[in-house]
C-alpha cells in the first residue's frame, strides 16, 4: 500500500506537501470502502442472480416485481432487513451472538484484500496470498459455532457443530487441491501465479489445461470448495430440512444480512480462487492486458476476471439447486475417504509430472512441437 | 472397499449429478417451460363447475330450508314468514362464507336451482363478521313487519270479502253454516326460522 | 375361511369364551368372545396355521349404549381371509387385555380407543391419551359425553 | 494429556422436532433424544390436527358426512371419497351404475398420481434437492385442472355420492386425462435421472429405516410402506371392489435394488413404480368406461339398515377402512376411520433408533405420512 501511495504522491504533486502517513491512510480506507461496497454489491446481486437461476431452473420466473427484471429486488430485501426488528433471545449469550455475525463477515471479506481483479487491481499483493486467504477463510468457521453456541437453541447448536467439523475436514482437500497452481507458479503470491499463466495467447497458459493433474485438482478444488462455502449438496449447517436453519435460525433483520452477505462473498471468494489459481485470473484470451494503457489495461482485465469468477458462481449456483443434501457422516466420509486422499495423490502426480517434464505443460509442449 | 468399489463410486457419483444437472439446465435455458401465471394480473379462468362463493338468487328461493338441511357445518340461515298468498317471504338469507366448506351439497339440493355457485374465490376481511354473505339487504325485521301487515290486510280483504259473499248468501240462504272467516283469520306465522344451533354443538 | 368356521372353531377350542356369532347384517361377520379369553383367542387366531390372521387391520371401541365393545377386524396375509372379533365391555371400569403383543400394530389404535372411549388395556406397552392433550376431561368418543364450555380458559 | 470420563460428561440432548418444522409434514412433534446426532430414541406424538371428525360423523348424516373425507387426507381426497361411498355402500347394499364406478376408478387413480408426486415432491425437498418438487408440483397442477373440471374444486372435491358420483365427466375429460397421461408417462423418467438414482441420494436413503417383511405385516404397514418390504399386497388385486378387477396391472413391491429389502429407498421407489401402474390403468379405464347413468337411486332420507360393515380400499397412503355401524337412524352410530398414515406411526419409533438426526427427515419422508389422517 504504501509503494501505491508513494507512486501517487509522485503522479499528483499537489500531494507532495501532505504527510505521507495520510496519503497511505487515506489510499487504504478508499480500498476497502471499494472493496466493500463491491461485496456488498455482490451479496446484493449474487442473491439476485441466485434467485433468477433458481427461478428459470425450477421453470419459475423469479424475482420480477421490484425494477426492471425484478433488479431492484435485493435493494428491497435489504431494506427490509435493515428495517426489521433485531431480535436477541432472553437466554441468548448477548455478547457472542452480537459478535458472530461480524466475524462470520470479517472473515469472508477479509479474503478480497488478497484477490487479484485486474493487472494492477489489487489491494494488497502479498507473498502469501493463497495461504492468507485459506486461514482469514477459517476464521468463518469460529463465527458460525459462536452464533450456534451463543443463539441457546439446539438446532442452532448442531448447525454450529456440522459446520465446525465440516469447515475444518475441507480445508485440508482445498489447501491441497490448489498447491499445484502454487508449485507451477513457484509463489504463493495470487499476483505471481495469475502472471504464470499468462502464456500461449492467454487460454492455454492457464493452470487448468497444464496437465490432467490440474485439470482434477481443479475439479477437486471446486467440489471441496463448495463444501467450505456450505452449499447444496453441502449445505449441513444450514439444512433447512432438518436443523430448520441451522446457526443463523435465532439471527433476524440486519444480524442475518451479515451472514447472508458472508455467504455470498465466500462464494465469490471461493470463484475468485479458483479463477486464479487455475482459470488464468485476469488473462484476456487471446489478448494481451498487460500491454495496454494501465486504465484500459486493467479494465479489461477487470472484466476478464470477473466474468471468469461469475461463471463460476453461476456453475455453484446450478449445483446448488440439482443435487439433494448428504449426510453428516457421508460428508466427513467424503472429505477424509475421497477427496483427502485423491487431493494427495493429484499433487503427488502434478509434482512429478513438474519433475518430469521440467515444468512443463501440454499444451507448452504441444506449442515447442509446431513452433 | 475395494480399489474398484471406489473408483467406481466416483464415477457413479459425477455421471449421476452430470445426469441431474443437464435436466436442471435444459429447464434452466428453456424459458418456454416457465409455468408460473403472474396472479394478479394474469387469472386462470376458473372451470364451469367451479365452486366459488355461493350465491342465492332470492327471487327464486322458495325457502324449503333444503340448503340447511343438507349443510353440514350449518353456515347458512335464513328466516322467513308465510305471506298472504301462502308462499314463504324470506326476511333474512345469510351465508357465512368463512364457515362454509365448498362442498356444494346445498346446491345439489336446491329444488329451485336458485342457489349456485359463483366462480368468486377472493375475499379477505379483517373481522370475521364481514364474511357473512346478507343476501336480502332489508331489515328481517322490516320485511315481517310488512308481511305481517300484508297478510293482515289481505285477511281483512278476505274477511270482508267472504262477509260480502255471506251476506250474498245469507240473502240467498240464510240457513248456511258460519265457516269462512275462521281460516282467513289466521294471525302471520313466523315459524320456519333456521336460528343458529349453540355454539357447543358444533365442535369441531 | 369363513368366520363361520372360526366361530365354530374358537366354540370347539375354547368352549363358551366363544359367546355369538353375529352374521346378519354384519360385513363382516363379528364372532364375539369373553373379554377375560382374549389374549389365547388372539395368540390362537395369529398362530394356528389353518387361521393365521397375522394382520390386525382395524381396532375400534364402539358405545353401544348399553355397554361398550372393542372391534377387532383381522386379515389373513398367508390365507387372504377375514374376520371380525368382538368383545363387550361392561360401561362401568371397561377394561380387556391388551393385544399388542400378539399384533404390534394394535398399540396405536389402542391408544386412541383409551383416550377417546376411556376403555383401559392392561398389558399395553405404552398406554397414553394420543389425540387429545393430557389432561383433557372425559372421554369424548362416548355417548354420553358432555362438552366442556373452556379448555384451559379457552371457549371451546 | 488424558481427561477422565467424568471430567468430560456426555449427556444426551432433548430436542422437538415439531410440531412446526419444515419436513414433519404437518404439525408431527417428534420427541428426539440424541447422543450428539445419533438418536437414540425418538417418540412421535400426534393428534395436534385432531378435529374430531369420527365425532362429527356420529352427529352429521350419512351424506353430510362426504366433505369431511376430504379433509381426511387432503392430498387424495378423491380416494377417501370414493373409500368412504364403497363403505356406505357395503353397509346399505347399494349397487352402483358401472359407469360411476369407472368414473371412481379414474379419479382415484388420477389422485394416486397427484399424491405420490406430492409425495416424491416434497420427500426430495426433505432430502435438500428443492427442484424435483417443484417439477411435481407442476404436473400435480394438471391434476388439479383436470378434477376443477370435474367437480369445481381443486383440494377438498367432494365429488363421490352414495350410490355413484355427484356429475357425469365434462365434455372432453377423458381426452385432456389421455392428454395429460402423455405428457406425464415421459416425466417419471425424467424424474429417475435427475433425482433417484442420483448417487447422494441413494446413499441417503439406502439401508436406512429398514423394514422386514414381517415387522411389515405386524405392525399393520399398508400401501407402499408394505409393498416397500417386499409384500406383494394391494387391495386393489387381493381384495378387489369396484371394477379393478377387469384392469390389468402389477403390484410394485421393493426389490431392495440398492441396498437392503423394506428401506427408505424401496419405499420410495415403490412409490415412483406406481405412479406408471395408475397411468396403466387410466389407459385402461379410459378405453372401457361405458355409457350409461352415474348415480344409483338413493332415496334423500337414507337410513341403512342396522348393521356393521368394515370396508377398506387402496389408499396413496395405504389402506382407508371405515368402520360404519348403523342403529337404522340418519346418523351412523360409529364412524372408525382407520388411515394408514396412523397406523404407519406406530413402527416410528422402533426403526428410528440409532438413526441420524438427517435421517430422521427421510423415514418421515418415506412413510409419506399426512398429518390429518393420522390425527383426523
Amino acid at each position: 500500500m504504501e509503494s501505491f501511495a508513494l507512486s501517487l504522491v509522485k503522479a499528483v504533486p499537489a500531494l507532495s506537501g501532505v504527510p505521507m502517513w495520510t496519503v497511505t491512510l487515506t489510499a487504504m480506507v478508499l480500498t476497502a470502502a471499494i472493496l466493500l461496497v463491491f461485496a456488498l454489491t455482490f451479496g446484493g446481486l449474487g442473491s439476485y442472480v441466485l434467485r433468477k437461476v433458481a427461478g428459470d431452473i425450477q421453470v419459475r420466473i423469479g424475482p420480477n416485481r421490484v425494477g426492471p427484471y425484478g433488479l431492484l429486488q435485493f435493494l428491497a430485501d435489504g431494506a427490509k432487513l435493515i428495517l426489521k426488528e433485531d431480535i436477541i433471545p432472553a437466554k441468548a449469550d448477548r455478547f457472542l451472538f452480537i459478535l458472530a455475525p461480524y466475524l462470520v463477515f470479517v472473515g469472508s471479506f477479509a479474503a478480497f484484500v488478497v484477490l487479484p481483479f485486474g493487472v494492477g487491481l489489487i489491494a494488497s499483493d502479498l507473498n502469501i496470498g493463497v495461504y492468507y486467504v485459506m486461514a482469514v477463510t477459517s476464521l468463518v468457521v469460529v463465527g458460525i459455532l459462536m452464533a450456534g453456541w451463543a443463539s441457546n437453541n439446539k438446532w442452532a447448536l448442531l448447525g454450529g457443530m456440522r459446520a465446525a467439523a465440516q469447515i475444518i475436514s475441507y480445508e485440508i482437500p482445498v489447501g491441497m487441491a490448489i498447491m499445484p497452481a502454487v508449485l507451477i507458479a513457484g509463489s504463493l503470491s495470487l499476483q505471481d501465479i495469475v502472471r504464470s499463466q499468462g502464456g500461449l495467447l492467454g487460454v492455454f497458459g492457464w493452470n487448468l489445461f497444464h496437465n490432467p493433474f490440474t485439470f482434477f485438482s481443479f475439479i477437486l478444488y471446486f467440489t471441496a470448495a463448495q463444501a467450505e462455502t456450505n452449499q447444496t449438496p453441502f449445505d449441513l449447517p444450514e439444512a433447512e430440512s432438518e436443523l430448520v436453519s441451522g446457526y443463523n435460525v435465532e439471527y433476524s433483520g440486519i444480524r442475518y444480512a451479515f451472514f447472508f452477505l458472508a455467504e455470498f462473498g465466500d462464494m465469490f471468494v471461493v470463484a475468485a480462487l479458483a479463477t486464479a489459481c487455475f482459470l488464468g485470473g485476469w488473462h484476456v484470451p487471446f489478448f494481451h492486458a498487460e500491454a495496454l494503457p494501465a486504465f484500459w489495461g486493467n479494465l479489461l482485465s477487470l472484466g476478464a476476471f470477473l466474468f471468469k469468477a461469475f461463471a463460476l458462481v453461476l456453475v455453484m449456483m446450478w449445483v446448488r439447486w440439482t443435487l439433494p443434501r448428504l449426510r453428516v457422516d457421508q460428508l466427513m466420509r467424503m472429505s477424509w475417504k475421497y477427496l483427502v486422499p485423491l487431493t494427495f495423490v493429484n499433487l503427488l502426480g502434478v509434482s512429478l509430472w513438474l519433475l518430469l517434464f521440467k515444468g512443463k505443460g501440454i499444451p507448452q509442449m504441444i506449442a515447442s512441437l509446431v513452433g | 472397499m475395494g480399489l474398484k468399489q471406489y473408483i467406481n463410486d466416483i464415477v457413479e457419483a459425477v455421471v449421476t449429478t452430470a445426469k441431474g444437472m443437464r435436466i436442471t439446465a435444459r429447464y434452466g435455458v428453456d424459458a418456454s417451460e416457465e409455468v408460473t401465471q403472474q396472479y394478479p394480473e394474469e387469472r386462470r379462468e376458473p372451470s364451469e363447475r367451479f365452486r366459488g362463493f355461493l350465491h342465492n338468487d332470492v327471487a327464486r328461493c322458495t325457502s324449503c330450508q333444503m340448503c340447511i338441511k343438507v349443510c353440514p357445518v350449518d353456515c347458512i340461515s335464513l328466516e322467513a314468514v308465510r305471506g298472504a298468498d301462502k308462499k314463504f317471504v324470506l326476511a333474512s338469507y345469510d351465508i357465512n362464507i368463512g364457515r362454509c366448506m365448498y362442498c356444494g351439497l346445498c346446491v345439489e339440493v336446491c329444488p329451485t336451482k336458485s342457489l349456485t355457485h359463483t366462480s368468486g374465490y377472493e375475499k379477505a376481511s379483517v373481522n370475521r363478521g364481514e364474511l357473512v354473505l346478507h343476501f336480502i339487504h332489508e331489515d328481517a325485521a322490516e320485511i315481517k313487519a310488512r308481511v305481517a301487515k300484508q297478510v293482515a290486510e289481505a285477511a281483512a280483504k278476505a274477511a270482508e270479502a267472504a262477509k260480502a259473499a255471506e251476506a250474498v248468501k245469507a240473502a240467498a240462504n240464510p240457513a248456511a253454516p258460519d265457516v269462512a272467516p275462521a281460516a282467513a283469520n289466521k294471525p302471520a306465522p313466523a315459524e320456519p326460522q333456521a336460528k343458529e344451533k349453540p355454539e357447543s354443538e358444533k365442535k369441531g | 375361511m369363513e368366520p363361520q368356521t372360526v366361530f365354530e372353531t374358537l366354540k370347539g377350542k375354547f368352549g363358551d369364551a366363544a359367546t355369538e356369532l353375529q352374521s346378519e347384517g354384519f360385513r363382516p361377520a363379528f364372532v364375539v368372545v369373553s373379554p377375560e379369553k382374549l389374549p389365547e383367542i388372539a395368540l390362537f387366531l395369529r398362530d394356528d396355521p389353518a387361521m393365521k390372521f397375522d394382520s390386525l387391520m382395524c381396532l375400534s371401541g364402539v358405545d353401544y349404549k348399553d355397554r361398550f365393545a372393542v372391534a377387532y377386524h383381522l386379515y389373513s396375509m398367508t390365507h387372504r381371509h377375514a374376520v371380525g372379533l368382538k368383545v363387550f365391555l361392561p360401561r362401568e371400569n371397561p377394561s380387556v387385555a391388551s393385544v399388542d403383543g400378539v399384533w404390534p400394530a394394535a398399540n396405536f389404535m389402542e391408544r386412541e380407543t383409551f383416550d377417546l372411549y376411556g376403555i383401559d388395556f392392561p398389558g399395553s406397552k405404552d398406554l397414553r391419551r394420543i389425540l387429545l392433550p393430557d389432561d383433557w376431561d372425559g372421554h369424548p368418543l362416548r355417548k354420553d359425553y358432555k362438552y366442556p364450555d373452556f379448555y384451559h380458559g379457552i371457549k371451546v | 494429556m488424558t481427561r477422565p470420563a467424568e471430567a468430560l460428561p456426555t449427556q444426551e440432548m432433548l430436542i422437538n422436532m415439531g410440531p412446526q418444522h419444515p419436513s414433519t409434514h404437518g404439525v408431527l412433534r417428534v420427541l428426539l433424544r440424541t447422543d450428539g446426532e445419533v438418536v437414540v430414541n425418538a417418540r412421535p406424538d400426534v393428534g395436534y390436527l385432531h378435529r374430531a371428525l369420527e365425532k362429527i360423523g356420529e352427529r352429521v348424516t350419512y351424506a353430510q358426512f362426504m366433505p369431511f373425507t376430504d379433509r381426511l387426507d387432503y392430498l387424495a381426497s378423491m380416494n377417501c371419497n370414493c373409500a368412504y361411498a364403497w363403505a356406505v355402500e357395503k353397509l346399505a347394499g347399494i349397487e352402483v351404475p358401472e359407469r360411476a364406478e369407472y368414473i371412481r376408478v379414474i379419479v382415484s387413480e388420477l389422485n394416486r398420481i397427484s399424491s405420490h408426486l406430492i409425495a416424491f415432491g416434497s420427500f426430495t425437498a426433505d432430502m435438500g434437492a428443492f427442484t424435483p418438487f417443484l417439477y411435481s408440483i407442476r404436473e400435480r397442477e394438471r391434476v388439479n385442472d383436470l378434477f376443477e373440471d370435474l367437480c369445481g374444486n381443486r383440494l377438498t372435491y367432494n365429488f363421490a355420492r352414495i350410490g355413484g358420483v355427484s356429475a357425469d365427466l365434462p365434455p372432453g375429460f377423458l381426452e385432456k386425462t389421455k392428454e395429460f397421461l402423455d405428457y406425464f408417462e415421459p416425466k417419471i423418467d425424467e424424474y429417475n435421472k435427475l433425482i433417484s438414482y442420483n448417487k447422494i441420494f441413494v446413499h441417503r436413503l439406502a439401508k436406512v429405516a429398514v423394514i422386514t417383511a414381517e415387522d411389515a405385516i405386524a405392525y399393520g404397514l399398508t400401501g407402499p410402506n408394505l409393498r416397500g418390504s417386499g409384500v406383494r399386497f394391494d387391495l386393489r388385486r387381493d381384495e378387489p371392489y369396484s371394477v379393478y378387477p377387469k384392469l390389468d396391472f402389477d403390484v410394485c413391491v421393493g426389490s431392495g435394488e440398492r441396498g437392503a429389502l423394506g428401506d427408505c429407498f424401496d419405499r420410495y421407489m415403490v412409490r415412483i413404480n406406481e405412479m406408471r401402474e395408475s397411468v396403466k390403468i387410466l389407459r385402461q379405464a379410459i378405453a372401457q368406461i361405458p355409457e350409461g347413468p352415474v348415480a344409483a337411486k338413493v332415496p334423500r332420507v337414507f337410513k341403512p339398515p342396522v348393521g356393521e360393515a368394515y370396508f377398506r380400499s387402496e389408499c396413496p397412503r395405504g389402506e382407508t377402512g371405515f368402520y360404519l355401524i348403523s342403529d337404522g337412524t340418519g346418523n351412523p352410530s360409529r364412524l372408525k376411520i382407520r388411515t394408514g398414515s396412523f397406523v404407519t406411526m406406530n413402527i416410528f419409533e422402533k426403526v428410528t433408533v440409532g438413526l441420524m438426526i438427517a435421517d430422521i427427515v427421510a423415514v418421515i419422508g418415506s412413510f409419506d405420512i399426512i398429518l390429518p389422517e393420522i390425527d383426523r
